[in-house]
């Protein structure tokens, strides 16, 4: 059964082009397409044609660069490829690493690893949604949410010393305790957020007509043409499907918090449209302090033990080969890993982004869209160009 | 479904195209004859046991030292409906290594397949926009085999420091970037 | 100007005797200066209040650093943008590309004729000054195309013709909302007009035939907005889409001209929306006209168009931007058919009750005061938990 | 037709809401903090520049193999038998003769993986975070000492108090050049 959407109906060809329609190139440098995007519009006036997006501006080499330090030395790399969400992305290959040799964590650095990922969650959220918001011509929200964000970074910072590129998940650990105080600090911070951040935000940007009918209708992306594409994360359920790893293959001991999986409900048009996508992370965000309310409770129940405790002296899986997915902010993060057994580098690494897999479709659902809603576009599917471009 | 049962469902179906399999693996996979990967495919995803409806990853990995010198090409598959997860790799010659397309099955396929094409240099055959995605479209080579070296220059800038400019910089002298930099070609290569 | 000429003439005494041309010279070209000045400068105080304003209500300080509270700022910033170098890039049409900022900030400059500052303070007082008015505001849109299109670049265009087609369409209905004010008033005059508001806030016209003249305010008020290119109109420039629509090839000074334009009209929508409906030169109570022998008019009108424009700096830092076809949908779907109801029942009613409705009286006052009451109470609330979290945090 | 006022009155009163809660923020507290005048108080776990004790460095290596871009240079020969024996601060005899140790603080990722595996917590990353310069070479310390005072008896043997791990972070490093040494290529221990 071939795909109904075949990928060469949407071939680009320039030999075609009328004499009404214009190439618009839009990026690398430009403001709304959160990174070096380069995105090639035809545009027949205000409508766009068609759409190829060039991605590649930021590629880093990371897969090459894996191969070139050993596992530990990995983890600040994986920190690059999201910036907006590194906890999600050492995570990922924390767990894939320690899968592959076998090493369990104990309870306390699960819950801890829980908490930084929801807090971290909670501060990417913020900001896909805030520039969501500057992309549809809102900037007070995304001031406000960045505002909290900064709240996040800091109890990052007093945890582990960074504020953007943690090093923070280990193979076998976490590289720091949670300091003195932290669920206290912790509670605080969600306090704030639960009672002020997050009503504001749905009254000032999301509750709103105007944004409401910008993004409602456009950028619809039907449940098929999701899951050939792989759309992930709150891409997919904002189509409505409920499909969130940290229910349907739980790590980290994710089935121990009660938390609800936020769909895309098609409130005003229909379902999987840029506003479904949106409001699901907003949502997300809600849920997410309600796990950290949760695992801040069993983090000051269970007992401590050394987050360095089983982290290995020297990180050599023998030869195999995993691939292990976490539920990043973003989507699904995949990490192929190939050990050879034999060095202490990996012997291939390979990132599935949810980022990469949701701007693959990206040509798809711009057809027939007007620029304005091509930004609303990028904006809703939450890319972030490291990891595209890793 | 487990790695078993999917393993016996293509077996019964396919039989020799089946060429191997490690079910004991972190992630299970099964290896495909490469003529018969876009049907298997197809039956993945078509096949109600197996509804393999989304493939999660494809990767290319580079074997130059197995014997014969090889490369592989790994596709995770995923299904909604059941939940279930398999791989499935194709063996490909290392020195012309081609590989029937399986973007029609899934979509996103075809960008996983580019950037196979462009970090590895596997041919998909039958692909509808075989373009480089990550690198520059004048790159030369495939950074991602194992036997890559980078190469001294791209349109006349220097890719990587060379040992006379960290020498250099490191005694403390402003070294440039770019075609603005004036440094001799590399003699020290030819030595 | 007859005002300057009795000015002139009562503080030179020697001058009436002058021959004529001098007088009408000097009357003329006196005002002209103080207006041109007045108003040329107004867009430094304007930015500077948009930068704060905006830093406020998304809990930043905004500029600090130049002066005390990073008042001289915006003087910064015009001197900086006066010596950069003006950059032509490579494929402009160079004579279009010099002219199209002097015809736009022309277009905006040109209403100040009419505007009355008090009852004799105006430069011109043209029996068609509502007319005038809207005509020549829209000429800034033969130079926001001729920018877009000299410039040479896709945005730029993209900009120009978004912002024809939104001026076109916004025209007609703030025209039509007019309308209904110049029935009441029986007059094109701005004068005139202002005239029969006297008598304090319940005369404005803005409470007249309640609830129909507020709404036939926020007509013109939103079409207004649209007309100045503010958000959530703003999709000539909209900064996340076009880059900076129709001025994205300009720099330095022709740039600042394009800045000093768009406050300009800003000024310039905001004092006509006061002197159409909030009463002009007019102040809420006719004890406040005047203290002793100054007159207070050209304060109250200042005071009323400075509150116009901090509602305009409020809504853009509160709303996103439309699409455009969205836009033209409120235009031509929303605003449009409102503002042809309004002219048709207004004039019905001018015909029938020319003094307005008999609650007129009652509930101008009742209005404002609720208003009012709303945003103190706010104000209030807000600042003490403020404090009450600064407490917290520091405890 | 009811849509249409529906729509009108949605829009309108959403506009109204978010003007409300903008005209709250207008008067609450600003977050801002004025950079040069206050600062941010860091955390002791920050991580910002390297710094290196060189007196207690043994020249082993760890750090290096560690670094995952290679920022740190370290050449070093044996030491004479006939030198005087001479300890890091936490007793461990150095034998090894640390001409170049150079740190690009340009090319650091701050990732912290060199901290942990130092035997002698010579190396750790202090919470001081001015150091942008106009020059990119500015940024490549040199770390080796002609004239290092180092521990010429063995503080364990001695039985004194052993020092706490990671010394009062110093002031900043001075970058001067080694006078001797030539300037070394990438070099593993």
């Amino acid at each position: 059964m071939a795909s109904e959407h075949r990928a060469a109906d949407y071939a680009w060809d320039v030999g075609e082009i009328d004499t009404d329609e214009m190439i618009l190139n839009m990026g690398p440098q430009h403001p709304a397409t959160h990174g070096v995007l380069r995105i090639e519009l035809r545009t027949d006036g205000e409508v766009v044609k068609a759409a190829r997006p060039h991605i590649g501006y930021l590629h880093r080499c990371f897969e090459k660069h894996a191969e070139n330090v050993d596992y530990p030395g990995v983890i600040p790399y994986t920190d690059r490829m999201d910036y907006v969400a590194s906890m999600g992305n050492s995570l990922g290959y924390a767990l894939a690493v320690e899968k592959l040799m076998g090493i369990e964590v104990s309870p306390y650095v699960q819950i801890i690893r829980v908490i930084v990922a929801e807090l971290q969650r909670i501060a990417s959220h913020c900001v896909a949604v805030g520039t969501y918001g500057m992309d549809i011509g809102a900037f007070t929200p995304f001031l406000h949410l960045l505002r909290d964000r900064e709240k996040i970074l800091d109890l990052f910072e007093w945890t582990c010393g960074a504020r953007l590129l943690y090093n923070y998940n280990w193979v076998g650990g976490v590289s720091h305790d949670l300091p003195e105080g932290f669920p206290r600090a912790c509670r605080d911070f969600l306090r704030e957020f639960d009672a002020i951040t997050f009503p504001e935000l749905m009254e000032l940007l999301i509750g709103n007509k105007i944004f409401v009918k910008r993004t409602a209708n456009i950028g619809v992306c039907p449940v098929p043409l999701a899951v050939s594409f792989d759309l992930t994360g709150p891409n997919l359920r904002g189509s409505g499907v409920p499909r969130d790893l940290r229910k349907d293959a739980p790590y980290c001991g994710y089935q121990n918090y009660d938390f609800a999986v936020c769909l895309g409900k098609g409130d005003y048009g229909p379902t999987g449209s840029c506003f479904d996508r949106n409001l699901v992370r907003a949502r997300e965000m809600a849920e997410s302090s309600k796990i950290l309310h949760q695992a801040v409770e069993a983090l000051e129940k269970t007992e401590k033990t050394d987050v360095h405790e089983k982290v290995p002296k020297r990180v050599k899986p023998a030869a195999g080969e995993i691939y292990f997915r976490t539920e990043a902010p973003r989507g699904q993060l995949g990490y192929y890993i190939v050990a050879d057994g034999t060095g202490v580098n990996p012997y291939r690494v390979k990132v599935k982004s949810p980022c990469f897999t949701a701007m693959s479709v990206f040509h798809i659902l711009a057809r027939g869209m007007m620029i304005a809603d091509i930004i609303a576009l990028i904006g809703s599917l939450d890319i972030v160009l490291g990891e595209i471009d890793r | 479904m487990d790695a078993k049962a999917v393993h016996e469902r293509l077996k019964q179906k396919f039989g020799e195209k089946i060429t191997g399999a490690n079910l004991e693996a972190a992630s299970p996979f099964a290896v495909v004859a490469v003529e018969a990967i876009e049907e298997v495919a197809v039956f993945c995803k078509a096949d109600p046991d197996l509804a393999f409806d989304n493939l999660m990853c494809l990767a290319g990995v580079d074997f130059p030292k197995e014997t014969p010198a090889r490369m592989e090409v790994v596709y995770h598959l995923l299904s909604y409906p059941h939940g279930h997860t398999f791989a499935l790799k194709v063996h490909v010659p290392r020195d012309s290594p081609a590989v029937p397309t399986v973007e029609n099955v899934w979509g996103v396929a075809n960008w996983h397949e580019r950037e196979a094409y462009d970090l590895l240099g596997i041919v998909f055959t039958g692909h509808s926009d075989l373009r480089r995605i990550l690198l520059p479209d004048d790159w030369v080579g495939h950074p991602l085999r194992k036997d890559w070296t980078d190469p001294d220059f791209y349109n006349g800038m220097h890719v990587k420091p060379t040992p006379q400019m960290a020498d250099r910089a490191m005694g403390g002298e402003k070294i440039g970037v770019g075609p603005f930099d004036f440094t001799p070609p590399n003699a020290h290569i030819a030595d | 100007m007859e005002f300057t000429y009795g000015l002139l003439t009562g503080l030179i005494p020697g001058l009436a005797g002058a021959p004529s041309w001098v007088l009408v010279a000097l009357g003329g070209l006196i005002p002209a200066f103080i207006t041109f000045n007045f108003v040329g400068l107004g867009p430094i105080i304007y930015v500077y209040a948009e930068r704060k304003i905006s830093a406020f209500m998304q809990d930043r300080l905004g500029p600090m650093r130049v002066g005390p509270y990073g008042l001289l700022q915006t003087i910064a910033d015009a001197i900086k943008l006066l010596f950069k170098e003006a950059i032509f890039p490579a494929g402009v049409d160079k004579l279009l590309f010099l002219v199209a900022p002097i015809i736009v900030v022309t277009g905006s400059f040109l209403p100040f004729v009419v505007i009355p500052w008090g009852a004799r303070l105006q430069a011109v007082d043209l029996n068609v000054g509502v007319f005038y008015v809207s005509a020549v505001s829209s000429l800034a849109t033969v130079g926001l195309i001729m920018a877009g299109w000299a410039s040479d670049n896709k945005y730029a265009l993209f900009g120009a013709m978004r912002s024809a087609a939104q001026i076109v369409s916004y025209e007609i209905p703030s025209v039509m909302a007019l309308l209904t004010v110049v029935m009441m008033a029986g007059s094109l005059s701005l004068q005139d007009i202002v005239r029969g508001q006297a008598g304090g806030l319940q005369n404005w016209y803005l409470f007249r035939y309640f609830p129909l003249m507020p709404i036939a305010f926020l007509t013109f008020f939103t079409a207004g907005l649209a007309e100045c290119n503010r958000t959530p109109f703003d999709i000539p420039e909209a900064e996340s889409e076009l880059v900076a629509g129709f001025h994205t090839e300009y720099s330095g000074f022709f740039f600042a001209m394009f800045f000093l334009a768009e406050y300009t009209e800003m000024f310039v929508i905001s004092s006509v929306a006061s002197v159409l409906f909030l009463g002009g030169f007019h102040a809420p109570h006719p004890s406040l006209q005047a203290i002793g022998a100054l007159g207070l008019g050209w304060f109250w009108l200042l005071l009323k168009a400075w509150f116009l424009i901090f509602v305009m700096m409020w809504l853009r830092w509160t709303l996103p931007r439309l699409r455009v076809d969205q836009l033209m949908h409120v235009a031509w779907k929303v605003l449009l058919p409102i503002s042809f109801v309004l002219v048709v029942v207004v004039g019905g009613l001018v015909l029938k009750w020319p003094a307005g409705f008999p609650w007129d009286r009652w509930v101008g006052w009742p209005i404002t005061l609720v208003l009012m009451g709303f945003l103190i109470v706010g104000m209030i609330r807000a600042i003490s938990w403020s404090r009450r979290r600064t407490e917290e945090l520091l405890a | 037709m009811k849509r249409w006022f529906t729509d009108l009155w949605e829009g309108f009163w959403t506009v109204v809401i978010g003007m409300k809660v903008t005209w709250r923020h207008l008067f609450t507290r600003s977050v801002t903090l004025q950079y040069p005048d206050v600062k941010w108080q860091l955390p002791p776990r920050t991580r910002m520049r390297l710094f290196m004790k060189y007196e207690d460095c043994i020249g082993c290596g760890q750090c290096v193999r560690a670094c995952p871009v290679s920022c740190i240079y370290l050449k070093a020969d044996k030491r004479p038998t006939t030198e005087p024996a001479i300890f890091a601060a936490n007793g461990q005899p150095i034998k090894l003769d640390v001409h170049v140790f150079d740190i690009d603080m340009s090319l650091c990722c701050y990732c912290n993986l060199c901290t942990y595996p130092c035997p002698t917590d010579c190396i750790y990353m202090t919470p001081e975070y001015e150091f942008a310069t106009t020059d990119l070479t500015h940024h490549l310390y040199h770390f080796a000492k002609k004239d290092a005072k180092f521990l010429t008896l063995n503080p364990k043997a001695a039985a004194a108090p052993p020092k706490p791990a990671p010394p009062a972070p110093p002031a900043a490093p001075a970058p001067q050049a080694p006078p001797s040494p030539p300037p070394a290529s990438p070099a593993g221990a």
